[in-house]
């Protein structure tokens, strides 16, 4: 950790994070709440990209795990109004959906490659299914209101949502982001990551050397459901309200979707994602009735031009101009 | 495709679209002249305007309710726009469900600046979308979805009203649903066994809950013999159908829309369910057309208002007749229920507009014109729009039999039995929750 | 060290291993010999833990480990390496050999502080790499490395689980053959250094000369002969089944 | 009752094949998981619905042969037109950028449905209504529904056909067995691949135009039939053909006796029997690991 604290890339983590901290004074409350969605998304990226770029199995139902972590906070409210604080909310988010990542995980980690894919989007599609079926419990189809809730016992009644929002809330925001970040870069940086790491390249030699290949997986099965779920839980606030569409495979598409367009093999990829993707969807839905025209074709041209996103882009394009340069960046991607 | 070119046969039988001009003036252009104290700024009115233009909810309603917004916009517009100032209409796609509409909502609030919304055909959208009127001060006019509760509060008596920039401006699922059963009363007070075919969503659940509370205090010995609850966007109901033939009920309450209610309608037509029972369609008017003489007679619809091609008579009305003829015009194709409502929309803003610049003299503010709103009628094609205190609208509501007769060759509402039952026989008061209400009908 | 005792083995109706049994001494280095399809493979999986015994035991120390999964099986003391080098291709050289120390020491699900922070793990990792003269490519990804320096690679990973019996699956092959000499020389001084038990699977008779102090040769699933390397290899069924006087119709595995 | 219960079943199993088939063979001969098919079958149906549109008043059959015929031919083009240029330099590349390229490719489809057929509802029931009902022992059956399924077999039939009897078929199922020892035999992988995945955008297509005479073609009615399609496929093996028939069968009888007796276990049913068969056989009714 102490080396750390003086690489360059420390230092620019350090400068990102000192303007966002100002950011509420660098822009207007909106893009504020632009950049909140980005952030909480970018928390479910990440969680993602523990399994993509990590562990080396692509989920298509990643979506199934933040709703379980916004389900919780929403349904805290409904029925346990008097225990509904941000603590428990985040918690409750965290708990559930770590406990249905486990239960889900447990019966998709059996499987690798495309087959993993089919059963998480299939899994994800089954609560889908259960959160409008279960109308008298989950609100159905019409979703259910988050109100805002006290902050460790600090009461923001008589303010306007959204100016807890662009308030208090970012900054709440903005440390559940940072601290999210720095977990997962120590995650994949630990002999636990490592081993993850092993079990991408080479399940059998994994195996062989005492790593407990399925298990393991399964453990980051868990802590990317986790990570969404809290994704869900911190999210859910900036929305104010959920429907189960946030469970549906289309919604866990544009995640996968986000990480490419970030690119994946650059650890901090996906939150760049998370941000770009935030900001082309609305700006295409708001542009065009036929904005899935242009989010198809920027997708198909991501994938043809430039698979390595936008952050294996500029790697690349930083490394042309170094005389030599040896680690592999997103452009250079090996079949799987 | 054969039906809905037959309206134009009818057209033509009813004589020349004449009074166009005429009609329209009867949407009021009033406050022009007290404009002007204030000033009028000069820019365009922007107004976003938000439907399913894309998905399966795209062709029953988001087109119907587009188009009319466009043709609204554009006749208002030549008619010098609202207090001179033209209206700048942005259509806009209800994709992405609630994550994205929010989304969208506090781009056209905050970023566009737009001057008002009108939109959500999804009740899910509508209850997202609509507590941000008031949180980042938007003026928001929910136009066609069909929750009851969006305007209610947890408990009745609730104070209103619930948002004070929000409004809904079109009939909800409750008085479709309750009007369903009076009229069941009304012609089948005898009816023993009722079963439901409803989506398994919220709109599906919602419309059965109603109507079972109100058949049952209507009708005391009624009893339900089968609910079905098929996925939305289902295409293949032989199940149901069997089913429903088994359960022996008399009367099938649906809340069935778009190409379900069409492909049920047909599968049940074709396995013979209505020899034994009658269909309560609560919103049933577009499917006549649609299904063609296939759709069987003495069946209970419901029209979602009294949003009705026939009704109010032409003779007596223009305005619909107008409405109809200039749909028509455009778009070459009849106007179905969601265009009724986008109309109610646009002219519900535009009469407010007005009527809040006669009183204060000038372009009113946000919260002038919400304040007018909160309490204004107007004439629309299908009747009279009351919006009171409780920002609800209320209109009448239109219950027909079909029947077959010899001018359509699609069954129409039989015109000897059309119940249109007053707003207020429909809608729970204000301040009262629509199912507070039914429990305590005498 | 490691004993073996009646272990039956077979795939549908082929029995590959037909009740073999031997055991492999502390310090000592046995070769297995055999040819092609004559079980040496399913013996090592059956040994490693990818296969379990039908029948029969495989002990370890004298516990019995015969249905132990792999990843106990290392805890108890067993490595191999693998003919067809198996390494973490996408991860540097440095963390191929740290991660197998990390299982050792039992810190593979550490998951929070960084793995360069351990500091016994990435010294002894680089005492390795050092032995196996793999040290000046530390920081390469495992792919970048030549043919032959992957194969040092892959038994330095298997020697970094610090096994008391370790498998070596042909360990030079793809090794240049100047090179050979020296890399067995590097791997049994370690392997002495250490005690280990080993059994190397290998063609290459000179290294079986040289090398190995005891000899096994596996034919149609079951042991041909045992015994001191000159001795055996001048048994004449030995050299019917190694050098093909007779026809090979061994089974496949 | 009984009886129709069991042929309403075997209707929506007909169903449930015909739109799981083009999936389950792109997906065992491709091993790629095409997020777009359900837009084929979109395409499938509108075309259909036009061409039924187009020749209104001819007799039913010739209705149905030019509609499926037409969707055929035209969701075949787009599924070549696809294949070709955009999924072509996708094989050597990892999973991700495969699905997300066919989920890029449903955004495409979708809104082109929209440019080119408008985004209202279009209705074609003139097939289905002209062939009426049958009496089956006393119960009223339309007739359309017995030629859905009479086609679902034929396409079953014709499939089995293929893959067993021909060499065609017989180097495809090599492709599925083992795709580097099939090019090692020299099989003409490339050629054969575009045959595959035109034949399975073709069945697509040939779905959507099935179901058009009895429910309107409506913008992303593929999205809601793709799910049920994966699901079939996970039920019935991933890329296996007799799974697919045999799931499809599992599913459509279920459901339609539950419907009749348990109706609120509806919606939740085909995940509910995916999950009992992932939790009983991981690899689906005919997969292999």
């Amino acid at each position: 950790m102490k080396n750390f604290l003086f690489t360059p890339r420390a230092a620019v983590y350090a400068g990102i994070f000192i303007v966002l901290l100002l950011l509420p004074k660098m822009i207007n409350a909106y893009h504020l709440s632009l950049v909140e969605t980005g952030l909480s998304l970018a928390i479910m990226a990440l969680g993602l990209n523990l399994l993509l770029r990590y562990t080396g199995v692509l989920s298509f139902g990643i979506g199934a795990y933040f709703a379980a972590g916004a389900y919780a906070v929403g349904m805290l409210n409904m029925y346990w109004p008097e225990y509904y604080t941000f603590e428990t909310a985040i918690l409750a988010s965290i708990l559930v959906s770590a406990a249905v990542s486990a239960l889900f995980g447990f019966v998709c980690v059996r499987h690798t490659r495309i087959f993993f894919s089919i059963l998480t989007l299939a899994l994800s599609m089954l609560l889908f299914a259960v959160l409008e079926k279960a109308y008298h419990i989950t609100g159905g189809s019409d979703g259910i209101r988050i109100p805002i809730p006290t902050f460790f016992g600090h009461e923001f009644e008589g303010m306007r949502r959204f100016q807890f929002l662009t308030g208090p809330y970012y900054y709440i925001l903005l440390g559940i982001f940072s601290a999210s970040t720095l977990i997962m870069l120590a995650i994949v940086n630990s002999p636990f990551g490592k081993a993850l790491q092993a079990t991408r390249d080479n399940e059998l030699r994994a195996e062989m050397i005492g790593v407990r290949v399925r298990r393991f997986r399964w453990y980051a099965f868990v802590i990317a459901g986790t990570f969404s779920g809290l994704s869900g839980g911190v999210w859910c606030f900036v929305s104010g309200h959920i429907t189960p569409e946030i469970c549906n495979w289309v919604f866990s598409g544009e995640v996968v979707y986000m990480v490419l367009l970030g690119g994946f093999m650059i650890f901090e990829g996906p939150i760049v994602g998370a941000m770009l993707f935030t900001y082309l969807r609305l700006y295409a839905v708001a542009a065009t009735e036929y904005w899935m025209l242009i989010i198809g074709a920027t997708l198909v041209i991501l994938v043809l031009l430039l698979p390595g996103g936008v952050t294996g882009g500029l790697y690349d394009l930083i490394e042309r101009f170094k005389p030599k340069g040896r680690a592999k960046a997103g452009a250079e991607v090996k079949h799987a | 495709m054969g039906n809905k070119s037959d309206r134009r046969s009818f057209l033509k039988t009813a004589g020349a679209v004449a009074g166009g001009a005429a009609a329209a003036s009867l949407l009021g252009a009033g406050g022009a002249a007290a404009a002007k104290k204030r000033g009028v700024p000069s820019g365009p009115i922007k107004v976003a305007a938000i439907s399913f233009l894309s998905g399966p909810a795209a062709g029953p309603f988001g087109i119907p309710g587009d188009n009319s917004y466009k043709m609204m916009a554009d006749i208002y517009n030549k008619q010098g726009g609202i207090l001179g100032r033209k209206i700048k209409l942005i259509s806009l796609d209800e994709a992405g469900g609630a994550k994205g509409q929010v989304e969208l909502a506090r781009k056209l609030i905050l970023e566009d600046k737009v001057d008002v919304i009108l939109g959500y055909i999804s009740s899910g959208d509508c209850k997202a979308v609509l507590p941000l009127s008031d949180e980042l001060g938007g003026l928001m006019l929910a136009y066609d979805c069909g929750t009851h509760v969006l305007m209610e509060g947890k408990k009745s008596p609730y104070k209103t009203p619930k948002y004070e920039l929000g409004f809904r401006t079109a009939a909800h699922l409750g008085q479709d649903n309750i009007a369903l059963a009076l009229a069941i009363k009304k012609y089948m007070p005898n009816v023993k066994k009722i079963a439901g075919i409803n989506q398994d969503y919220a709109w599906g659940r919602d419309s059965w809950h109603i109507f079972e509370l109100a058949i049952k205090k209507l009708i005391p010995g009624v009893e339900v013999v089968k609910t079905l609850w098929p996925k939305i966007f289902t295409t293949d109901f032989t199940a149901h159908v069997s089913a429903l033939q088994g359960s022996g009920a008399q009367i099938i309450h649906s809340s069935l829309w778009g190409g379900d209610a069409v492909t049920f309608m047909k599968q049940a037509k074709a396995a013979g369910l209505f020899k034994q029972a009658k269909m309560a369609l609560s919103r049933g008017e577009p499917y006549p057309q649609e299904v063609g003489a296939a759709f069987p007679e003495g069946q209970f619809v419901c029209c979602a208002g009294a949003h009705y091609f026939l009704y109010p008579a032409w003779d007596k009305w223009p305005l619909n007749k107008w409405f109809v003829a200039e749909y028509k015009k455009r778009y070459n194709k009849y106007p179905t229920y969601p265009s009724y409502h986008a109309f109610q929309a646009i002219t519900a803003y535009k009469v407010a507009v007005e009527k809040a610049a006669s009183l204060v003299g000038g372009w009113p503010t946000i919260d002038e014109i919400a304040k007018a709103m909160g309490n204004l009628g107007f004439e629309t094609p299908s009747g009279y729009l009351t919006i009171n205190k409780d920002h609800n609208a209320r209109e009448d509501c239109l219950v027909g039999i079909t029947k077959m007769t010899k001018d359509y060759p699609f069954p129409i509402l039989d015109p000897d039995r059309l119940e249109v039952f007053p707003s207020f026989q429909v809608n729970a008061p204000a301040g009262m929750r629509t199912e507070d209400w039914i429990k305590s009908w005498k | 060290m490691l004993e073996v005792k009646d272990v039956i083995k077979s795939f549908g109706k082929f029995m590959v291993i037909r009740g073999v049994s031997f055991d492999i001494n502390q310090n000592e280095v046995v070769a297995m010999l055999g040819p092609n399809g004559a079980g040496k493979t399913t013996m090592v999986n059956l040994i490693s833990g990818h296969l379990f015994p039908d029948e029969g035991q495989v002990l370890l120390a004298g516990k019995d480990i015969s249905t132990s999964p792999p990843y106990q099986r290392i805890k108890a003391g067993i490595a191999r390496n693998f003919q067809l080098t198996q390494l973490f291709e996408e991860l540097s050289v440095l963390d191929n050999v740290r991660n197998c120390l990390f299982s050792v020491q039992g810190k593979l699900g550490r998951f929070f502080k960084p793995a360069a922070a351990y500091k016994e793990a990435t010294e002894q990792a680089l005492e390795i790499l050092e032995v196996f003269n793999l040290a000046q490519f530390k920081d390469e990804l495992g792919e970048g490395l030549s043919e032959g320096d992957k194969k040092i690679l892959d038994t330095a990973m298997a020697f970094a689980l610090k096994p008391d019996f370790l498998l070596l699956d042909e360990p030079t092959s793809g090794v240049a053959t100047a090179e050979k000499f020296k890399v067995m020389d590097t791997i049994i001084n370690a392997i002495q250094a250490r005690g280990t038990a080993t059994m190397i699977i290998e063609h290459d008779m000179d290294i079986v000369s040289d090398y190995a102090q005891r000899v096994m040769v596996l034919a149609e699933g079951e042991i041909l002969a045992d015994g001191v390397p000159v001795e055996v290899m001048e048994s004449e069924a030995v050299q019917e089944t190694l050098f093909g006087v007779k026809s090979d119709d061994a089974v496949r595995c | 009752m009984g009886l129709i219960y069991a042929l309403n079943g075997l209707y929506f199993a007909a169903f449930l094949f015909l739109t799981s088939l083009g999936l389950s063979i792109i997906l065992g001969v491709m091993g790629i998981l095409n997020l777009a098919h359900g837009s084929l079958y979109a395409v499938g149906g509108f075309i259909a619905a036009f061409v039924i549109g187009l020749s209104a008043g001819s007799a039913a059959p010739l209705m149905i042969l030019a509609a499926g015929g037409c969707a055929m031919l035209a969701t075949a083009a787009v599924g070549f037109a696809m294949e070709t240029t955009l999924l072509k330099p996708m094989y050597r590349r990892p999973l991700e950028y495969q699905l997300l390229m066919t989920f890029g490719i449903l955004m495409l489809l979708e809104d082109g449905i929209k440019l080119i057929f408008g985004g209202e509802s279009r209705y074609a029931s003139a097939p289905f209504d002209a062939m009426g009902s049958v009496q089956i022992m006393g119960s009223t059956y339309p007739l359309y529904f017995l030629f859905v399924m009479l086609v679902a077999v034929a396409a079953g039939l014709f499939i089995w056909w293929l893959m067993v009897k021909t060499r065609l078929g017989i180097m495809l199922r090599a492709i599925e067995m083992d795709r580097d020892m099939a090019q090692a035999m020299g099989i003409p992988m490339r050629a054969l691949t575009i045959v595959a995945f035109v034949l399975g955008a073709s069945f697509a297509g040939l779905a959507g135009a099935l179901v058009v005479p009895t429910t309107p073609a409506v913008l992303g009615m593929g999205m809601d039939v793709l799910i049920m399609a994966f699901i079939v496929v996970v039920i019935g093996g991933l890329g296996s053909l007799k799974g697919a028939f045999l799931g499809s069968l599992i599913v459509g009888l279920t459901r339609s006796f539950t419907v009749a007796y348990f109706a609120e276990l509806e919606m939740p049913l085909l995940f509910l029997i995916a999950v009992i068969i992932l939790i009983i056989k991981p690899e689906g009714l005919f997969g292999q690991k």
